[in-house]
């Protein structure tokens, strides 16, 4: 027997490109009114430029270019959605695959794609107002759910400060705080202990956050039964966050739940969470070969729900034009080759890099190693020009 | 320094007075952990603060240390400088990966354009008598592990001004408190111009044998060094005080002047701190050493039951068993 | 707004030792019917003991013979009722606080004694028969939960062996094993990552498991509250377990629906989660002074509640007659000076042990630093003698 | 031995076969671990085992590295053998307290009336050019932790018989497989009689200078060797096998011979297997050593981009400079 009856996820596209919103979706109806025709041909262009992004990555990582890609394909209706329902002021921590939400906080993609040529392990200044307070990418799987509800407590703290209050006891109410904090994981990333520690926390403390986790239905080749017996958002209901099930591959329902959640969220209303279901329509990563662990029928059967060409139909009956699409289709070439251009022109970190940010402060470690090795270099050049 | 400014007060005071002071000075230090609050932590080392500072700075968090790291680490984000208690030595490995994959490492992530001000306490040791897991000293974990420090003080003063420099670093600092010394006291000087948090300290001139260590060791290798006096043998106290980076300069200095070298920890000797001190002083001073480097550890097993703990480690005797050992080559 | 609508705890007693079933007990009365009074007065006495066993050891911290004491007082109802319902098969992975269940499953209380005298890390052989499959206490909060479920998943593998089978597919519905496993832990635990990967893995393989929490309020000086916002039983639900609240002072609810939820483990029906409403009455430990941390009304409110006084009453009115009381009270005391006697005789560990047992085979550094170690030790004797 | 029985195969294979064999000659014995199964492991370690043994005998496990620990322990406590894989080396830290707090004492906790055979295999170090957390050698954390065992295998014949060798024991063993050489090749004698568990192995004798290191640190110092031989230097290679217990005596016998030391590991230098190493031959072979010991390690940074890999990772100049610095002494 069930113990709850789950709701239908929110859908307000039918995979047909069709505006219907089925019964869950009603209450977030009103969330879409300001998405005027700019906004959803906006919306359209960043799932489109992403989708493009990931298709230039690949074929870089083909061509020997990069060392490893991890396409986003088919999960762009999830990211551009809720990364469009975020506020400037909100702080977003991303996993591994968020390349639209990066892209759409203002972060050059050309950094993101950094650390899989192996330059770097991070990419881009977050300190920088202009990267959308958009965090780095974080590979240990779950970790940076807890660096997002720490950042969400720094929120509280700050607001109650704010407030001329110095106490946050046990079972205080949410705090209004104008600004929330976004994280994303995958479906296997619940099963790890950070996650459900970072929703402990965040109940606990009544966190403005928003946990918003792509089910896209694999974790490699480990399919999501494996992780969960039973719908994922509902883990989060029984920590106390508000969740709730949408649609992963419609944009609309993505953006919708997304934008409420959040207001809620900076309004005092604690954490809150939402499982996508989406798909990952590509490999894992590019060292990954699906064909070994899923079958066909299952990635045809979401390759037509595609939320590109859902959205792309659901635009056009909304009066976007042939012009608009070309005009995308030509910027994508743009991106494409930007990327190309970015990436092979990245510059290779010096060797003394390696010691130079270990530590905030000096070090006398890092000094003699640093010292060291740069001795040890040039005596090969020495010895070479001798 | 005038001497009303000299109060004398046991480790554990010395270290809520430093907490204090940190917080009084910047309100963005806030604490964090297990029973800190209410209760002041279960060895009071937070006693009163929470009281004083309010709820919102003095956090008791839920049971989960990887919890308390791994959001110190987001609260570090926006500029917060977090002071998490691990409530006792054996409970900080469910918080492992947020400090080595995590706060270790994100600094560098980062290019050094964010700073992770992150302390975490940790009492530690044995000769307290207790159960299981409470009794550890985890420091090599830590030390091999790059992008973090690691201090511990020894005495009053430095545990109150060890403290505040910790804080005061834009570094993660993994803070060793020698829980069995909580109640020891000492003069603190509560104003002036502490000494580098990263120094060895000569805690006793000598001339024969070196012999270092760091928290709970150091009244050992001084109580060892009193009775070797009366024997006749003149040992030089080294209280390391920085277990990353290690001070060698102090070390080196004084194994060339005295050829031996005796290293004292609580913790398991293989692959220890007092193995890399071995090395590099055995590698840094091979043509000083009269003898080669003995360490004097706990052994190779899981801390023991308390009415073995006696056994397990080193005091005075085992010390000066090695003492004697370097004397003989 | 509530997400879910929580059903009252199950009760059978009233506080007052009143038989008066609630509503959410009616379906587990059945339960109820085997036990005879006969049965009752067993788990009267399992209770009596126990707490006459968690008194002299109190006394015994306060004399100086033990360095701590862990005592268990008001929380005999919820452990042993539950103790009671398992069967000799089943196994048992404690914490460290459940002294009722210990010594219903055999083990000799002077051996539980042993880790707080600073003799052992363990103190009894869990492979002796004899101690009922109940394991050894563990002190880092919650990590016993995943050995439980990795206990409990050997069931699963053993019983799929028997029958043939060589799968164990994702999405498998549970097996009959006719054993199981119980797990008990506070309140404070449920916080812990292990925790809840334990309850995740247990859902994934359904594990023919019980993980019994026993909410005592406190964890040590911080309030459920801190923990959890919403009722504990519900992060259970949250992941697929079966998952129920329960006046955890009540006896015969902790029995009733523990032996239910265990058959139904046995029987193939998955992993299931009790939350025992309960209260430590006394200090977390006896290094403790909640003084400092909780009110006294809410002590008083608790006593009111107490489980022994309350079975107490309802036993009476069964049928047990002053007689049985006063064969407890003298076993009690008879207990009691077992205890002393057991302890103040307790043999401390030859220096040599420490190095015995930490290696199942043969270990160079054990044998050369145990050797190192007698020599060193009778240098002295050497010397004094000389 | 007949030559029928030797086979040549990838370190990888070899691994595979041992697990296959060790399977088919006990049911008790189960492999754990993430994607192990349908995938065969992200290296394909565990390729066609689940076909063969069924996903009862091969299981994929929810996403969670304390979880495949601990419950591999609860397996272990009813009879079972677990193998567990650890992805990659740096995703072993979220299972860092089942393994040091839980696996590691739970045979002296229990007094050893129960056993505790794990096997943990953990894919470890550079060389493969990936990203963050997937090329790191976190041995020292393990050596460090009394209840333990750590081997490598540098070699498939010794990958072949050792992970049947971890399995067979009844105590936990931390299995360190050196990805980067997972496609190198090598005769595999199918049948006889393997060397211990625990020994060192003479991998080349020399007479001037001796060098040790494990795992894929090896072929760098037999190349080492080879190169220093055509320039007059005659090195003797050891292949330490077991990181913990260290097998001391084919070390020493080495140094009394060549009076010279050098220790190669990819990981930090600082509070590592290569400081024990150095610690104790100084001090066991004092008056053999005609050098310091000389450690060649990954720098005390956290492991770099990719792109830095061949300055971090010790290569056999750097081992080479290290042999020509223990000469000038
Ligand atoms: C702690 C940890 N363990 C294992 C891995 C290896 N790994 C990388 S991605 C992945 C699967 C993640 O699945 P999911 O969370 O569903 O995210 P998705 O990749 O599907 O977006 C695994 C096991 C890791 N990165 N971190
Ligand atoms: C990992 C870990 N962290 C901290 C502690 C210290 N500690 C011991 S008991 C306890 C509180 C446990 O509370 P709860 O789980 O509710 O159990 P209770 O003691 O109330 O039965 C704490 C924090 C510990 N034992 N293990
Ligand atoms: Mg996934
Ligand atoms: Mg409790």
């Amino acid at each position: 027997m069930p113990w709850v009856q789950d709701p239908q996820p929110v859908q307000f596209l039918t995979p047909d490109g069709d505006f219907a919103p089925n019964e869950s979706a009603q209450a977030f109806a009103a969330e879409l009114e300001s998405l005027d025709l700019v906004a959803l041909q906006e919306m359209y262009r960043d799932m489109a430029l992403t989708r493009a992004f990931d298709t230039e990555c690949t074929n870089l990582q083909r061509q020997g270019q990069l060392a490893l890609w991890v396409p986003s394909v088919g999960q762009e209706g999830a990211q551009v959605g809720s990364a469009r329902a975020a506020l400037p002021q909100d702080h977003i921590f991303p996993s591994y695959r968020e390349h639209a939400v990066a892209r759409i906080r203002g972060v050059n993609l050309v950094n993101v794609v950094a650390q899989f040529r192996g330059v770097t392990h991070g990419g881009w200044d977050v300190t920088d107002p202009a990267h959308g307070n958009f965090h780095l990418y974080t590979l240990v799987i779950g970790s940076q759910a807890l660096h997002a509800t720490g950042f969400a407590l720094s929120q509280v703290l700050d607001a109650t400060k704010k407030a001329g209050e110095k106490d946050l006891p046990a079972g205080a109410q949410g705090r209004e705080t104008n600004e929330a904090t976004i994280v994303y994981f995958g479906d296997g990333a619940t099963s790890q202990g950070d996650v459900n520690e970072a929703m402990i926390f965040a109940a606990s403390y009544q966190t403005p956050q928003l946990f918003f986790v792509q089910n896209n239905k694999w974790a490699i080749s480990v399919p999501v039964e494996r992780q969960a017996r039973t719908p994922i958002y509902r883990r989060a209901a029984g920590f106390g966050l508000k969740s709730i099930q949408i649609d992963g591959n419609d944009i609309l329902a993505s953006y919708a739940v997304s934008n409420r959640m959040l207001k809620d969220a900076r309004a005092g209303g604690g954490p809150q969470f939402i499982e996508a279901l989406t798909y990952r329509i590509g490999a894992h990563t590019t060292s990954d070969d699906p064909t070994k662990y899923r079958e066909n029928e299952e990635l045809l059967e979401w390759q037509a729900k595609d939320p590109i060409r859902r959205f792309e139909k659901y635009i056009k009956s909304q009066g976007a034009e042939d012009s608009f699409f070309e005009q995308v289709a030509a910027d994508a070439g743009e991106l494409a080759l930007k990327i190309r251009d970015g990436v092979l022109h990245m510059p290779v970190p010096e060797p003394g890099a390696m010691f130079k940010h270990v530590y905030a402060e000096e070090h006398p470690v890092m000094q003699g190693q640093a010292a060291w090795l740069e001795r040890y270099e040039n005596s090969f050049e020495a010895g070479e020009s001798a | 320094m005038s001497e009303a400014e000299v109060v004398n007060m046991p480790i554990a005071k010395a270290i809520n007075e430093g907490l204090r002071r940190a917080m009084a000075d910047n309100d963005r230090v806030i604490l964090m952990g297990e029973d800190i609050g209410t209760l002041g932590g279960v060895f009071r080392v937070t006693d009163a603060l929470q009281a004083e500072f309010g709820s919102a700075r003095v956090l008791d968090t839920p049971l989960a240390e990887s919890g308390i790291i791994g959001s110190a680490i987001g609260l570090a984000m926006n500029g917060y400088r977090p002071v998490c208690e691990i409530q006792f030595d054996g409970f900080i490995f469910p918080g492992f990966d947020q400090i080595t994959s995590q706060l270790a490492k994100l600094t560098s992530r980062h290019d050094g354009l964010l700073n992770f001000p992150v302390v975490i306490r940790v009492p530690y040791g044995g000769h307290i008598g207790a159960v299981e897991h409470h009794q550890e000293s985890p420091e090599a974990y830590f030390a091999h592990t790059p992008g973090l420090r690691l201090v511990s003080p020894s005495t009053a003063n430095d545990a109150y001004w060890m403290i505040q420099q910790a804080i005061a670093s834009n570094d993660p600092v993994m803070f060793f408190e020698p829980k069995a010394k909580y109640w020891a006291k000492g003069d603190v000087a509560l104003e002036g111009e502490p000494l580098g948090l990263h120094k060895t300290r000569v805690a006793r001139i000598g001339k024969d044998v070196t012999v270092v260590g760091h928290g709970a060791m150091v009244p050992v290798l001084l109580q060892a060094a009193q009775v070797a006096q009366s024997e006749g043998t003149s040992i030089e106290v080294l209280d390391l005080r920085s277990i990353s980076p290690i001070d060698y300069d102090p070390i080196l200095e004084s194994v060339r002047k005295t050829g031996r070298l005796v290293v004292a920890q609580e913790a398991p000797g293989s692959v220890s701190v007092g193995s890399e001190i071995a090395a590099t002083v055995a590698e840094k001073a091979f043509y000083s050493l009269q003898a080669p480097v003995l360490r004097v550890s706990g052994y190779d097993t899981p801390f023991p039951p308390a009415k073995l703990e006696g056994l397990y480690l080193p005091d005075a005797d085992r010390v000066l068993e090695a003492v004697d050992r370097t004397l003989s080559y």
